[in-house]
């Protein structure tokens, strides 16, 4: 599926890709470092641990993806309970107010490298919610989203065939949303920032 | 080296309580001189016969002084002595009745007659109701009157009986003919025990002690719990293993009221939650046991187990006595913590119920161990597993109450609630000195006891059954 | 002395352990899967999972959470250095049951150390799941290798194993006693329904809460040459180890994949459900197979 | 130098340390730990051909192996404690009178190991019983005192008894021809061995018996407690090895019923000591108070070393030698730990704790060794002894007493576990940030503690030929062997060192994958995964109350020997109002009706 | 004859103790008992037919016909003593009225 013939809008905010020179001779720290890259990349690619945060409706077509009839599992890909263990976390549906600070947390809390899938239109628009006023409408200003998954919701088949597109972008190093929320931290803030407001009180029963 | 007679020790107390009368002022030097001289006197004595009135014996009055006496007569003089440096201006009134005790227990002591005993008993009593008046506890006081009245009713009625049987009144001569032909002598026997038992404090008859004893101060309670008890139990010691010849049965009926009497007097002071309480009851259980073993056969070891719970006894009344008048109470609660600013009392204090519950290093240590050994040699396993379940509960609420006395009260920090002032700097220093000095004896008396027990075996030599006593001493282990 | 040799045999039993439990449990998902209809991974797909974990940058609750970890890893690889495999004996000798036990169980400790260390209450709560189901099951289990001890009159692990090969096996004198050790074995795998500990939705995989990159890597690792200790014992004290290496591999593989088979089938029990359990069928029955061995073949004098 | 001189050296510096820290409080502590350190030294460097001294009546001394060992362990405790204890700032520590106390325990600790006789043993062991009364009285409690001295009293007179018994009979009392002499003619010899082991076990903490240990433990002062669990307690193992091993119950009940090869009334014993390991075990895993816990894991513990002692063989009594001084380190370790916490926190509630590994990392390390000991973990020497055990319950096939091991084992697990986690690990609380390491002092004890605890597990040979040293003395016909590093067991061979090695190849493998591997990022402890939820409270996010509930349910309802004492107290309550109602009232008339009653009674019974 | 009438006024005195709880009458009945132990044991003595055991002109040295003069001697002593118990006791009476305004000891015993 060709990129370039999608609207702007669809695709995550991204920083442009940095190409490295090949050396010319012998193997230098640098592209040492580069193999290994690959090798982790192959390893990343075929074995994804899912975290899914299940903020909307889209959730519910996950249980088919796992089970008998699509049986993510030969790609790899498993359900995991913690952000710890996960590599990639699952929006499936709008964010609003409070659901942002807790997948800014949960993402936060994930080990790199990490990867972002949005589920329907809301993520990308807000969706049929999208005059809603806790519903925020663009995921990408807070979060980098490496793959959006079109449909409202998703049809299974999508969701399968997102997925193996993620593998496909991680194998070949273009997943790099991680990177990016680690250079433009600030911006990410400021944006969280100004959508979810400053918390004042700190304590268990107010937020 | 002087002869002295014994005679001196109950005549120059008795001259010297009524010579006071007319020197009100200096009462208390009346006091201090005559049992000082007492003591000097009986250093000085030597053992033997005595007779008075120069009539021969078994006619007339004789005084005996043999080992036994001698030992007592010590003992009991000297803790009089250390009780008369104590004197108060309460005291001052009592100096006559003190006095006339000194010699009725002298003379109860002393004497080979058993009339002259009964008078002696009879002019203690009386001294010692004077003197428990003190304590303006008057209904308890007239409870030991009465009670102490119908004892020696009983002792006379007994000794009536004897005397209709054997005509005679002199202790050896009666122990002679009672050997010769003992039948017939039991009712007599009981009824004098009984008497006696009023004054040893043995269970069913003790109440009075409660009452006296429960109010005690610094005075009356050594004097009543400790040296009156102990004396008494000395003369039981003599007339029970000396002069009458009991069968097994009343052996066995007497042991029983002694065994109950131990039981329920440890159980008493393990219910107690007052110092003095504790004192008297296990007090009475003490007097439960040493009777059981004078009665039993073992009187060298009774002998030794009533001097050492006599001085134990005598200092922790006398503290108990002493922290009771200061603090105003001699509930736990009341006193707990008293130690932490009287350390020295607490040591004393300490000292002497570790002896008292048999505790190694401590003098009780070695009689107990003593008691046991001679019991178990005779191949009786009950009695001291008895006694050993008995020293268990004594050992735990004399523990519990020390341990309270010294433990800091709660959410206490530094300081004391309790302070111990002293209203007078002589009563407090002699209380310090008095106590001290008869611990450390108990240490000392712990650590060397050799002497002790032979002195034991020289008053009581061999038992009643004959068989011969088997001391374990530090410094030799086991002997005959 | 212990020659380097039996070091290099020993490291080299650890290195096999890790790689053939790692592929068996690639199998064991790809079984598990079949059975529930779906194709499943490839069966090197633990290995695939476990490059990856050491290859992420994960976080750390400080240096106990490291250190337990390492004990944890270190304690399974000292395991697997002693345990005897068919003819194969790396350490003669010192293949003492009891040590094997306790060493294991300072890898099971390091593990809880280093969940501990984490700071989060689930990881504890896991920990204590873990540890009361292991006095259920570890507790029938030892006394029963006790009474096959005290008959075999050794402790050596290989000792017991070439004895059975003469005598016969031991599931033949105590057939109960082998289902009580298969019950503790299936516990000690964490296979269903005695995962309560790891319950992931409940306590968010108990332990393992905080574990994330290489830290579930090791634990990764641990855990399979953990695995393949608790199967080789059981194959060798129970199913008479085995002549040759194909056969211990045999019955390797059949205790294993009749244990995921049963795994698959079954739902969850609840904590309570677990420990009474324990307490209740597999000590019941111990004691009858202990009494029963008594009279067969110790008898009271 | 000798013996005597030693104890009463001992002796009089604790009256002297009385009278100079009443002067100058701070030295009280210096004066302890000089006075237990020269002990130490001499006592290591005297060896156990130190004379005994020359005979002081009753007091005569002799030192054996077993002696020797007891007091090594022992002094070392009191030594390691009293370094621990220098910096410490408790009330009760200061007190002129501690120092006296302290050193009298250990001083009467020594002469029970060494003394030639059963009086002068009797005599040192009571003082050793009241002076440690006395120091547990300086801590905050009521209860823990008067219930220590109770129950050891009751130990005491047990053993008086049994001591009398023998002296009357046999008309010695010498400790070996005493009780070989009893073995010759059984007549008592079987009351002698019940009540000999009984007065064992109250000082062990043996089931019916364990009741003084978790409120002595509690309420003691903080630097009193190591040297009590770790030291004081341990005197009761002496005399029942001594008993055991003069006087073994197939001695004198040889032709009686038999179970396994064992005579029955070891087999009862060996149960109830089994008893005790699984009833301290699951005691210990309710506690709430971390030294309750350990004071219910002490009485679990003495379980094991009265296993080893009964059984009787080489390799049992091995074990419990061994069991003995892995559990004196292990405990004194992790009671001067719980010391430090107590004095900077001033609770030893797990729940109220929490994360202090972060403040204090070094102390942690000495209690994971302590722990790790006690669970029976290799490298430490609690494995040592517990595999002497286990193989020798294994080889004599006693599979009841080896299910209550392994059970202990188990099981204490999930105890040790608990008190690593609630006190340890998981959530610092606020108010505990400013938290110090130990001090120096603290740390060096520690670190001697543990080190031991450590070195003798990894390489126990040396140990272990001693054991068979002392055994040979207490005349087993076979001793326990060594070959080069490894111990021979009945049915196995155990290589501390190798497992050691092993272990520590896995260390350096685990190493090597875990430092290659991406560094990692270092978080806080409250960044944890919460489902998403915001925390800001760490003393809300600690997992330490009913740690183990699920299990604990199981045995909410196991009734509770205390509550027979208390009956007993309220029963012996009850007797003295009866008598006091009955018998003192203050009323002369019913003084008088008693007096008449009685006489009548008498006198019936006379006439009858 | 004498002696179980000298013993049967003892009897009544104790149980005038056992009884009586008013301290004026308990001192009465302990009177009353000493006054039967006092009987009692000049009883003892007694002989029939003898004589009074005095010296006199008219029997100037026979002691072989007296009764035993002991027991009167010591009853005499006896009754010295019960004087001075006696009056300690009306001393505790009245000491004990003023403390507590009665003299029944289960009222005094009940009030305290």
């Amino acid at each position: 599926m060709p990129k370039k013939q999608l609207p702007s809008r669809f695709y995550p905010v991204k920083h442009e890709m940095q190409t490295v020179e090949a050396p010319a001779e012998k193997i230098s720290p640098q592209q040492r470092a580069e193999t290994w890259e690959k090798i982790a990349q192959y390893f990343r690619a075929n074995s994804l641990w899912m975290l899914n945060y299940c903020t909307g409706c889209c959730a519910i077509e996950l249980p088919l993806v796992m089970t008998s009839r699509f049986d993510m599992e030969r790609l790899g890909m498993m359900p995991m309970a913690t952000p710890r263990q996960a590599d990639i976390l699952l929006v499936t549906g709008y964010a609003s107010l409070k659901t942002l600070r807790r997948l800014i947390y949960t993402y936060e809390q994930m080990g790199t490298p990490k990867y972002v899938v949005a589920f329907g239109p809301c993520a990308v628009n807000g969706g049929i919610y999208h005059d809603a006023y806790a519903v925020l409408n663009r995921l990408d200003l807070y979060l980098p989203v490496d793959l959006y998954i079109a449909g409202c919701m998703p049809k299974p088949e999508a969701v399968m065939s997102g997925f193996m597109k993620l593998i496909e972008l991680i194998e070949s190093g273009k997943a790099t949303g991680w990177k990016d929320y680690e250079q433009r931290y600030e911006w990410y803030k400021k944006n969280q920032l100004e959508a979810v407001g400053e918390v004042f009180i700190h304590d268990e029963f107010h937020e | 080296m002087m002869n002295l007679n014994p005679v001196l020790t109950i005549a120059l107390p008795l001259i010297l309580a009524f010579t006071k009368i007319m020197y009100r002022r200096i009462a208390n030097l009346f006091l201090i001189v005559g049992s000082l001289i007492n003591i000097f006197v009986v250093m000085f004595l030597k053992e033997g016969q005595y007779l008075m009135g120069g009539y021969r014996p078994p006619f007339g009055i004789i005084l005996q002084v043999d080992t036994y006496a001698l030992y007592s007569l010590l003992v009991l003089n000297v803790l009089f002595a250390a009780l008369m440096l104590l004197v108060t201006k309460k005291a001052e009134n009592l100096t006559s009745s003190s006095l006339i005790a000194l010699a009725a227990l002298n003379g109860l002591i002393l004497t080979g007659d058993l009339f002259n005993l009964f008078v002696f008993l009879e002019i203690a009593t009386i001294a010692a109701l004077i003197l428990v008046s003190s304590i303006k506890k008057y209904h308890q006081a007239f409870n030991y009157m009465v009670a102490g009245a119908i004892g020696s009713t009983f002792y006379l009625l007994g000794l009536g009986l004897l005397y209709k049987q054997y005509g005679t009144l002199n202790m050896a001569r009666m122990h002679e003919l009672m050997a010769a032909s003992p039948s017939g002598s039991a009712v007599a026997v009981i009824l004098i025990f009984i008497g006696l038992a009023v004054e040893i404090k043995l269970m069913p008859f003790s109440s009075w002690a409660a009452g006296v004893l429960k109010n005690a101060d610094e005075w009356i309670g050594p004097m009543i719990g400790a040296i009156y008890g102990g004396v008494m139990m000395i003369v039981v010691g003599r007339l029970f293993t000396d002069i009458f010849v009991m069968d097994a049965k009343v052996r066995l009926m007497l042991s029983l009221l002694t065994l109950i009497t131990l039981v329920g007097g440890e159980a008493a002071a393990f219910q107690s939650r007052k110092v003095r309480e504790v004192l008297l009851y296990s007090g009475v259980a003490q007097a439960g046991l040493e009777a059981l073993l004078i009665l039993n056969g073992y009187p060298a070891i009774g002998f030794i187990l009533v001097l050492s719970n006599m001085t134990a006894k005598y200092v922790m009344f006398l503290l108990a006595g002493y922290m009771a008048e200061e603090a105003g109470g001699d509930d736990f609660d009341r006193l707990t913590g008293v130690f932490r600013s009287n350390p020295v009392h607490g040591f004393a204090f300490t000292v002497a119920g570790l002896s008292l519950a048999g505790l190694p290093l401590f003098f009780g240590f070695i009689v107990k161990l003593n008691l046991l050994y001679n019991l178990m040699l005779s191949h009786s396993y009950w009695l001291p597993a008895l006694i050993l379940s008995a020293s268990l509960v004594e050992g735990i609420y004399m523990l519990r109450m020390i341990l309270g006395l010294w433990r800091l009260p709660e959410g206490h920090r530094g300081g004391l609630q309790v302070r111990i002032l002293g209203s007078s700097h002589r009563r407090k220093y002699a209380v310090y000195t008095i106590s001290m000095v008869l611990s450390l004896a108990l240490i000392l008396f712990g650590l060397a006891p050799d002497n002790a027990l032979s002195i034991a075996r020289r008053a009581r030599g061999a038992d009643t059954d004959g068989k011969p006593l088997v001391l374990i001493t530090m410094k030799g282990g086991i002997g005959q | 002395m212990i020659a380097y040799q039996s070091i290099g045999t020993a490291l080299g039993m650890a290195l096999f352990a890790w790689l053939m439990q790692t592929g068996l449990s690639g199998v064991d998902r790809k079984i598990t899967a079949r059975i529930q209809k779906r194709r499943g991974p490839v069966w090197y797909q633990n290995f695939r999972d476990v490059f990856k974990l050491l290859n992420k940058r994960s976080v750390t609750h400080g240096w106990i959470f490291d250190l337990g970890l390492l004990i944890a890893l270190a304690g399974a690889i000292g395991t697997a250095m002693f345990m005897p495999m068919a003819g194969i004996i790396p350490l003669q000798g010192y293949d003492n049951f009891f040590m094997i036990t306790y060493l294991a169980a300072l890898g099971v400790f390091g593990r809880a150390l280093s969940a501990g260390a984490s700071g989060n209450p689930l990881a504890a709560i896991g920990v204590m799941r873990g540890l009361t189901q292991n006095i259920g099951y570890k507790l029938p289990y030892m006394v029963l290798v006790i009474v096959l001890i005290n008959y075999y009159k050794t402790s050596s692990i290989s000792g017991i194993a070439a004895l059975q090969q003469v005598q016969g096996w031991s599931v033949l004198k105590m057939p109960l006693g082998v289902l009580v050790a298969f019950i503790s074995l299936h516990g000690m795998l964490g296979k269903k329904p005695f995962d309560t500990y790891l319950a992931p939705s409940e306590v968010a995989s108990g332990p393992m809460v905080e574990f994330g990159g290489k830290y579930l890597g090791l634990l990764n690792i641990a855990h399979e040459i953990a695995v393949f200790v608790e199967i080789s014992l059981f194959v060798n004290l129970f199913l008479g180890g085995g002549a040759t290496l194909a056969e211990f591999l045999l019955k390797y593989m059949a205790v294993y994949l009749l244990s995921s088979c049963l795994g698959a089938v079954m739902g969850r029990l609840r904590v309570e459900q677990v420990v009474r359990f324990y307490y209740k069928v597999p000590i019941g029955l111990t004691i009858l197979q202990v009494l029963l061995f008594t009279l067969l073949y110790g008898g009271v004098s | 130098m000798n013996w005597l001189s030693l104890i009463v050296s001992l002796f009089l510096t604790g009256i002297a340390g009385y009278f100079i820290a009443r002067i100058k409080p701070s030295l009280g502590a210096w004066i302890a730990m000089a006075a237990s350190c020269a002990a130490l030294l001499l006592v290591l460097l005297g060896g156990d051909a130190l004379p005994g001294g020359p005979a002081w009546g009753l007091i005569r001394f002799e030192v054996t192996p077993l002696g020797w060992f007891f007091s090594l362990l022992i002094i070392l405790v009191f030594s390691t404690n009293g370094i621990g204890s220098l910096a410490a700032k408790g009330r009760q520590h200061r007190e002129p009178v501690y120092t006296m106390l302290y050193l009298f325990a250990l001083a009467a600790s020594l002469g029970v190991f060494a003394a030639e006789n059963w009086l002068a043993l009797f005599i040192f062991w009571e003082i050793a019983v009241w002076s440690s009364t006395f120091a547990i009285g300086l801590g905050n409690g009521r209860k823990g005192s008067v219930s220590y001295f109770g129950m050891s009293l009751l130990g005491s007179l047990m053993m008086l008894f049994a001591i009398l018994a023998m002296g009357s009979a046999y008309q010695t009392f010498q400790i070996r021809e005493a009780l070989t002499t009893a073995l010759q003619n059984p007549g008592p010899a079987l009351m002698v061995f019940i009540l000999m082991l009984g007065s064992s076990m109250v000082k062990l903490g043996i089931m019916p018996f364990h009741i003084w240990m978790p409120p002595a433990y509690t309420e003691a002062p903080d630097e009193f407690a190591p040297a009590l669990a770790g030291g004081l307690s341990k005197l009761g193992a002496f005399t029942a090895f001594l008993v055991s091993a003069y006087l073994p119950i197939s001695g004198f009940m040889g032709g009686s019923w038999r179970v396994k090869g064992l005579p029955a009334l070891s087999y009862g014993l060996v149960l109830l000591a089994s008893a005790s390991i699984v009833f301290g075990t699951l005691m210990a895993i309710r506690q709430e108070d971390a030294k309750k816990l350990l004071a219910y894991s002490s009485a679990a513990n003495g379980g094991y070393i009265i296993i080893g002692i009964l059984m009787g063989t080489s390799m049992s009594v091995s074990g419990a030698l061994v069991h003995l001084l892995a559990h004196a380190l292990a405990t004194t370790t992790a009671f001067s730990v719980l010391a430090v916490i107590v004095r900077q926190t001033g609770t030893s509630r797990m729940d109220a704790l929490g994360g202090l590994a972060h403040r204090m990392p070094l102390t942690f390390l000495a209690f994971l060794t302590a722990i790790l000991s006690l669970v029976g973990l290799p490298p430490m020497l609690g494995f040592v002894s517990k595999w002497l055990i286990l193989q020798s319950l294994a080889s004599q096939g006693l599979f009841l007493p080896a299910a209550a091991v392994v059970f202990g084992s188990i099981g204490s697990m999930l105890y040790a576990f608990r008190i690593l986690s609630t006190v340890f690990l998981g959530q610092l609380k606020p108010r505990h940030r400013a938290l110090q390491e130990s001090s120096p002092g603290v740390l060096l004890s520690l670190a001697i503690l543990s080190g031991a605890t450590m070195g003798l597990g990894v390489y126990p040979s040396g140990l272990i030929q001693y054991t068979a040293k002392i055994e040979a003395s207490l005349g087993m016909s076979e001793t326990v062997q060594t070959a080069g590093l490894s111990i021979r067991g009945i049915n196995g061979n155990l290589n501390a060192l190798l497992i050691m090695g092993a272990f520590l190849i896995g260390m350096v493998i685990a190493g090597a994958i875990f430092f290659k591997a991406p560094r990692s990022r270092k978080v806080d402890l409250m960044d944890t995964y919460t489902a998403g939820e915001f925390i800001y409270s760490p003393e809300l996010y600690h997992y330490g109350t009913q740690f183990a509930a699920p299990f604990e349910r199981i045995y909410e309802k196991l009734p509770s020997i205390s509550r027979v004492y208390a009956a007993l107290a309220s029963l012996t309550d009850d007797l003295g109002n009866l008598v006091k109602y009955l018998f003192f009232s203050p009323m002369p008339s019913r003084t008088a009706l008693w007096i008449s009653v009685v006489t009548i009674l008498l006198i019936w019974g006379e006439v009858l | 004859m004498m002696e179980l009438l000298s013993l049967s006024l003892l009897f009544l005195g104790i149980y005038g103790l056992v009884t009586k709880h008013h301290i004026l009458k308990m001192i009465v009945s302990l009177n009353v008992m000493e006054t039967g132990l006092n009987l009692f044991i000049t009883t003892l003595g007694y002989q029939e037919g003898q004589i009074a055991p005095i010296l006199s002109s008219q029997f100037p040295s026979s002691a072989l016909n007296f009764v035993d003069p002991l027991p009167q001697s010591l009853v005499l002593t006896s009754i010295v003593i019960g004087v001075g118990t006696t009056a300690v006791a009306l001393a505790y009476a009245i000491k004990i009225f003023k403390d507590h305004g009665c003299l029944d000891l289960e009222k005094i015993e009940g009030r305290l």
